[in-house]
């Protein structure tokens, strides 16, 4: 199932949304990266005199109303979203993943309580438990990642737990346990590897919900905290200025559009690439 | 008076190595009632040439020739026509009884919906309808309610319940696509024999398709053997069996271990064909066996075979078609 | 059947006990007093503890633990510490708001979804297909308060058509209410659309390789006809699934919409219970959150169970 | 296909036209006012919450004295009062045939009952340091309230006029927090939690009826809403419009009128004096001389808001100006930084509670401070947590907040006060004050009070909040400045 890097590459070449998706993410990996050396202006310098320009020579895309060039916002911004959804993805697979195969292999009310654990999670919506844990630990990014990532767990346990489950039917899966192979062994050594391109499908789209997860808690103040700029706080902080400033608005909303969209361009081409069944469909 | 006439059909489907032709220059027809047999290996295109003659090939197929069944061109109707010809005038049955049902829907409402669709009874008439196939196919319904779901079943049950389905509005023509293959021995026997009543009792023409040239014996008056796309060999069952003309279809008799053979004196090992099959897109020049036939010439490798008629319901694809004393 | 109901409910109520546990911990371990909130910078001390006395916040822990829990059983929610007036009044005046919103969102979701949906599958790969999917890419990837700003810049700012936002209450009947409603749940719905319209598609599409559909089709039963009448409904348990997970989100989790269109509901009360300290008024939203979704969830099952008859034995899908 | 277009067109239309003639004919005697923050409750004894007295002040409640538009005490439920010559005694002569809402009549011990409610052991009134110099409070008739005092207060008559020593009547005292029952020219009609609190005209009022038949304040938290509300006319004016950047953009719509007042929120960099290199004066006036007034007022208030130089308003006659003390100098800050033994300047937290001026002003004040060495870590934080760790704990080096009470410099007294400045001398210009009546003595030692803390630097002075109005062109009435937390809709009415 888990072909090489370069077959994946050679049929996702063929793939529409796999090479857009592909192109798109990349720029904004690359953006991303770019921010840790260079940005058009320092990000934390205020400088009031020149608040409010539309987009000109000096500053590509205008200033914001406290002076600061929009386009270094942007480009630092990017590297703040590729953390938060980076590492939310970590969490959420680190404890997710586990949880689903546990729960597809023991079977029996160790499922049963994992499933209702998974309930759990899911009946309090990402925002609260957000808002719960940043009341707690105080707002920031490292906590949004932290809220974030725990929204992720279910997710991930309940894509796993639903893969696995399918793969244990499979003949080769009795032929390992006839081979006298514990549920973890056959878990690490058989069903993950088949497993493993739903989960990196499910990765991509949990990432651009991870960005739009982030957006939303800047949004209500508890995301990014100054002076680490966020396309979430930025969008947050354009609003009041929508009547007569509307360009504050749209680049930072443009930008997460862009990547969420590329992102789950990527995801749709990756899946089609990967899953062997709807390969030959295309 | 011919029911069916297929002339020089050719189907092209996408495949992942682009375009390829998967059965080409199929010839054959059939009278009302007559019992035709398909026969050659998986992949030889036999379910191919069922579903063009149902007209059930993927959107992005290219199908060439002439497919007159009543004396219309069934290829060249629309969409609407083809659909009310579909279970109305041809029926089919499929390989898997396990997959080929609705699982949410009960087998009685499944049954009924051609009858609604081609025969437009009202509800009574049309639950009288299903309740008399019911008992036809050997499923009577004080045993097996009409609510029943399809995994309440087994899978000769299942495969049952299509045949009715298939026949439920008296088609001309009734296709078996391997209908027994994916049934153990016991239950096979039972579905063919009703498969057989089935036509007999009604005069519908049958389509067995097979591998199993034990199936092919029971239920075909004529048969065509198909090789990579290719009609190798057709003629009347009786002539085929006994008489074969084709190197492949000799290959194919000899594969088989007849009952008790092994009791017999200077046991002969089982002789399987050599070679493979040819990928689709590695088909040879000339004719497609060329590469496995002990016979090859030259002239076998340059052009394919064109039919030669041995008698009037015997006809072959080969350059040396072989004499009485090579099969001894 | 019953053994499976039994089994789910028994499970139901542990999941509920086990909530109650959590998120009593977690508001143990909140930072902040309420008392303070009330009373402002120039409070004295003696008032504060005076407070803290009347709320009984000064009780142990497993007292009241156990207190609140016995009040959750016999539906008495205690008093809000901000609102000072009774917890159950507070939500049910946040319900009537939430509640419809929601409901309305979420068919307005499944009316644009479920058609799309199919459109897409029917015409695989062609321009439709192409043109269903675009949108539901702009859908999921329009961050929704940026699209509730973008309706309300429109339609209620430059063309006046619609309010900006508040709720006219039910008391002055359904016109404005439902003028009110119109563009939070067209905000609400149509990235909940993008996401069903995707998800009806790929099941679909899953559905339409199987062989019935084939056997359906030689029965002459059109394509259209095979795919609404023995698709769609084969397609229906991914589909309910994400339903049952966007329900439960479009009851509380619309906090930011809420926001823009400064609608008093269910999203707002927590995330100001939790910025005031409100702790009892949060305790028993959550509670009540959760034994929501728990619910749904639960529905969700038995509408499995109503479309798969294979699961009407009680095994878990 | 044309066909069906132009209907739907037709439809489109109508609908538009309904919906746009219901909202312009109701428009005349009623009044949609937006304020930002809910009330918790609306009982204004039993809360500080600035929010409770924006709606109930003057409205619903009223005291003995009231303060009127311009901060001036003005005769309330007292009509008039005479003070004894050691001035610690109040006579206060209360107005006639004067009823609660629920038609209970107003006598003298409703403010027996009301005084004696917010200075006693059990109270939960914010404000019950106004009451302490209380002695006792008697009835010598129906109709007059003897006060007398343990010492002589000079503000006692204002501080009778503030929200929290409203009168009340002591059969609904208890249910006012969600059923309000005053005296007032409004009488309350209902409150839909979280979105609006609407009142009614008191038509039994004892004095001038109010002109607004009912009144409804509509509560919009989130700025862009406010904007959204006030352009699509859901609202008839903010009398605090909570996002200043927008206002130009109120200027050039010929619809509304923008008036820019005061208020008595002094917006200063509270310093922790016992933090670290906050103890050091040098560090202090470092800090002062590195505060660039003007670039945070543009950058946080776009404009809106006067430099102060110490914890005072500037509308108040007692103001003095000490901007010059401590200028905008980045080098003599940088001199003073490294005279104080902190040449490459150090680290510090500056938390921010949720209102814009802190985090904006936040953000600017640490860019600013960062030019000299200082580097800030931005931390926001709820209101909660920073009543428990910047107000009580004293948790924290450097905060922003607004300080909205009327006459509040008392505070700098007060050892134990957020800011941990202990200082005898002041304490001793406090008690003086206290004790004397005439107003130009209380100036002077106003004045000199002021002098005091900015020469110590104990905060970094930078503001006045600005008073923000925004309101329909033809409505009239409503207060330029906000001498106090009210919005008083008594002489509100439409014109046109």
């Amino acid at each position: 199932m888990f072909s090489t890097l370069a077959e994946v590459l050679r049929h996702g070449l063929k793939n529409r949304s796999f090479v857009i998706g592909g192109t798109i993410s990349l720029l904004f990996f690359l953006i991303a990266f770019l921010s840790y050396f260079w940005t058009p202006y320092p990000v934390e310098d205020i400088n009031i005199a020149e608040k409010l320009l539309i987009p000109g020579a000096k500053y590509l895309l205008g200033t914001d109303h406290f002076g600061r060039d929009i386009l270094s916002m942007l480009i630092q911004g990017a590297r703040n979203s590729v953390i938060v959804a980076f590492v939310a993805i970590g969490i959420g697979i680190g404890c997710g993943v586990p949880l689903g195969l546990m729960a597809a292999a023991k079977k029996g009310w160790i499922d049963e309580l994992i499933m209702r654990f998974n309930d759990l999670t899911f009946a309090f919506p990402a925002l609260i438990s957000a808002i719960m844990i940043t009341a707690i630990l105080g707002p920031g990014s490292v906590n949004s990642i932290i809220a974030i990532g725990i929204f992720n767990v279910p997710v991930f346990a309940r894509v796993a737990r639903g893969a696995a489950l399918s793969i244990w039917k499979r003949e080769f899966i009795l032929a390992a346990r006839s081979a006298g192979k514990g549920p973890f062994r056959i878990s690490v050594e058989h069903i993950l590897p088949n497993i493993s391109s739903m989960l990196i499908v499910q990765a991509t789209i949990q990432f651009a919900l991870g960005i739009l997860a982030e957006a939303g808690l800047s949004y209500l103040g508890l995301g990014t905290q100054p002076p680490m700029p966020s396309w979430g706080k930025m969008l947050n902080e354009a609003q009041t200025f929508m009547h007569f400033a509307p360009q504050l608005a749209i680049y930072p909303g443009l930008a997460i559009a862009l990547t969420v969209m590329g992102l789950n361009l990527f995801g749709d081409g990756l899946r089609d690439v990967l899953d062997p069944k709807l390969r030959r469909g295309r | 008076m011919t029911l069916l006439q297929v002339q020089d059909l050719c189907v092209t489907l996408n495949t992942a190595h682009g375009p390829q032709e998967v059965i080409s220059h199929i010839n054959f027809s059939m009278d009302a009632g007559e019992k035709l047999g398909i026969v050659g290996e998986s992949g030889c295109g036999k379910s191919i040439t069922a579903l063009a003659l149902m007209s059930l090939l993927p959107l992005d197929s290219q199908t060439k020739g002439k497919i007159i069944l009543g004396g219309q061109d069934i290829l060249k109707l629309d969409s609407r026509k083809i659909c009310s010809i579909r279970g109305n005038r041809i029926g089919m049955i499929f390989q898997e009884p396990m997959t080929a049902l609705n699982p949410v829907k009960q087998i009685g409402a499944q049954i009924s919906e051609s009858i609604y669709l081609h025969l437009k009874l009202n509800r009574k008439q049309t639950l009288e309808r299903v309740t008399e196939l019911m008992d036809k196919v050997g499923l009577p319904v004080s045993r097996f309610g009409l609510n029943l779901y399809p995994h309440q079943l087994s899978g000769g049950q299942r495969q049952r319940v299509m045949i009715a389905m298939a026949i439920a509005c008296n088609p001309d023509i009734l296709i078996a696509d391997e209908p027994t293959t994916a049934l153990d021995v016991t239950v096979q026997e039972q579905i063919l024999d009703l498969i057989r009543e089935l036509a007999d009792s009604s005069g519908m023409a049958l389509i067995m398709i097979s591998h199993d040239l034990g199936v092919i014996a029971q239920t075909t008056q004529s048969v065509m053997v198909m090789y990579t796309g290719n009609s190798v060999e057709m003629g009347s069952t009786v002539d085929v069996f006994q008489n074969m003309l084709h190197p492949y279809t000799y290959g194919l008799f000899s594969a088989i271990p007849h009952v008790g053979s092994s009791a017999l004196p200077g046991r002969k090992r089982l002789s399987s064909i050599p070679g493979q099959v040819p990928e689709l897109h590695l088909r040879p020049e000339g004719c497609n066996f060329v590469d496995r036939c002990s016979r090859a010439s030259k002239m076998c490798k340059a052009k394919k075979p064109m039919a030669t008629r041995v008698s009037d319901h015997h006809q072959v694809w080969c350059y040396h078609p072989l004499s009485r004393e090579d099969k001894r | 059947m019953r053994i499976f109901l039994a089994k789910r409910v028994f499970t139901l109520l542990l999941t509920l006990l086990v909530a109650t546990l959590v998120v009593f911990v977690v508001l143990e371990i909140l930072p902040g007093d309420p008392a303070a909130v009330m009373l402002g910078i120039n409070a004295e001390t003696d008032t504060l503890n005076a407070l803290r006395e009347e709320l009984g916040l000064n009780r142990p822990v497993w007292v009241r633990y156990a207190s609140w829990v016995a009040d959750l059983v016999t539906g008495n929610l205690g008093i809000s510490y901000t609102y000072d007036v009774p917890v159950s009044e507070l939500i049910l005046s946040r319900i009537i708001v939430s509640f419809p919103l929601a409901l309305l969102a979420m068919t307005l979701s499944t009316l644009i979804a479920i058609p799309l949906g199919v459109i897409a599958a029917s015409n695989h790969n062609k321009p439709m297909d192409f043109l269903v999917m675009s949108f539901s890419q702009i859908g999921i990837a329009i961050p929704n308060f940026w699209f509730a700003m973008l309706l309300t810049l429109l339609f209620s700012v430059t063309l006046r058509l619609l309010p900006a936002g508040g709720f006219a209450g039910w008391d002055a009947g359904i016109v404005p209410v439902l003028k009110s409603f119109l563009l939070p749940t067209i905000a609400l719905a149509l990235p909940q659309a993008a996401i069903l319209a995707r998800v009806t598609r790929s099941a679909l599409l899953e559905v339409l390789q199987e062989d019935f559909i084939r056997t359906a089709r030689a029965k002459g039963i059109t394509n259209q006809g095979a795919l609404w009448k023995h698709a769609l409904r084969n397609a229906l348990i991914p589909v309910v699934t994400i339903m049952g997970l966007q329900f439960s989100f479009l009851l509380a989790g619309t906090i930011i919409i809420e926001n823009v269109f400064y609608l008093p509901g269910i999203g707002r009360l927590i995330f100001q219970a939790i910025s005031q300290r409100d702790l009892i008024v949060v305790k028993n939203l959550v509670i009540l959150l959760s034994g929501a979704v728990i619910m749904i969830n639960f529905m969700v099952d038995l509408l499995y169970a109503f479309i798969d008859p294979r699961l009407r034995e009680g095994e878990d899908v | 296909m044309s066909k069906i277009k132009t209907i739907v067109t037709l439809i489109v239309l109508s609908l538009g036209i309904a919906i746009n003639a219901s909202s312009v004919m109701a428009a005349k005697d009623t009044l949609n006012l937006g304020m930002v923050l809910e009330p918790t409750h609306l009982d204004p004894t039993a809360g500080a919450a600035a929010s409770i007295d924006e709606v109930v002040y003057a409205n619903i409640f009223e005291g003995l004295t009231r303060i009127d538009k311009n901060g001036a005490v003005k005769p309330g439920l007292a009509s008039s009062w005479t003070v004894s010559e050691d001035k610690k005694t109040y006579t206060f002569n209360l107005q006639k045939g004067v009823s609660f809402h629920d038609g209970a009549s107003f006598e003298a011990n409703d403010v027996v009952f009301s005084l004696n409610r917010a200075r006693g052991e059990g109270s939960v009134n914010a404000q019950k340091a106004l009451f302490k110099p209380i002695e006792s409070v008697t009835s010598k008739d129906s109709h007059t309230v003897v006060v007398t005092l343990t010492q002589p207060t000079g503000s006692f008559l204002f501080n009778m006029g503030w929200g929290d020593a409203i009168i009340v009547d002591k059969a609904s005292a208890e249910k006012n927090k969600s059923n309000p029952i005053g005296t007032g020219p409004f009488k309350f009609l209902k409150w839909v939690k979280g979105d609006r609190i609407v009142m009614v005209r008191n038509d039994a009022y004892w004095g001038t009826a109010a002109k607004l038949k009912t009144a409804t304040i509509k509560i919009i938290p989130d700025p862009a809403a406010a904007v959204s509300a006030m352009m699509a006319g859901d609202i008839d004016g903010f009398a605090n419009f909570p996002a200043p950047e927008s206002l130009a953009q109120f200027k050039s719509d010929p619809r509304f009128t923008v008036v820019i007042g005061s208020t008595e929120g002094e917006t200063i960099l509270s310093t922790n004096n016992q933090r670290g290199p906050f103890k050091n004066l040098k560090v202090r006036q470092a800090v002062a001389h590195a505060l660039d007034r003007k670039a945070i007022i543009d950058g946080a208030m776009f404009g809106y808001g006067t430099p102060i130089g110490t914890h005072f308003a500037p509308h108040h006659p007692a103001y003095v100006d000490l901007i010059a003390t401590h200028p905008y100098d980045l080098e003599k800050s940088k001199q003073l930084l490294a005279e104080a033994g902190y040449p490459d300047g150090f680290k510090g937290v500056i938390k921010l509670p949720p209102p814009s001026y802190a985090r904006r002003g936040g953000e600017i004040v640490a860019s600013q401070l960062r030019k000299i060495g200082i580097n800030l870590e931005i931390i926001p934080v709820e209101w909660a947590q920073w009543l428990d760790q910047v107000f009580k704990k004293r948790d924290y080096d450097l905060t922003i907040v607004s300080h909205t009470e009327p006459m509040d410099i008392g505070i700098y007294a007060r050892k134990d006060y957020y800011f941990a400045y202990d200082s005898p001398k002041f304490q001793a210009l406090m008690q003086k004050l206290d004790a004397t009546v005439a107003t130009d003595a209380r100036y002077k030692i106003l004045g000199d009070a002021q002098r005091l803390i900015s020469a110590e630097c104990v905060n970094g002075f930078m503001f006045q909040l600005a008073k923000h109005g925004v309101w329909n062109k033809n409505i009239r009435g409503l207060w330029e400045n906000s001498p106090v937390q009210a919005n008083d809709l008594t002489e509100v009415y439409w014109v046109d």
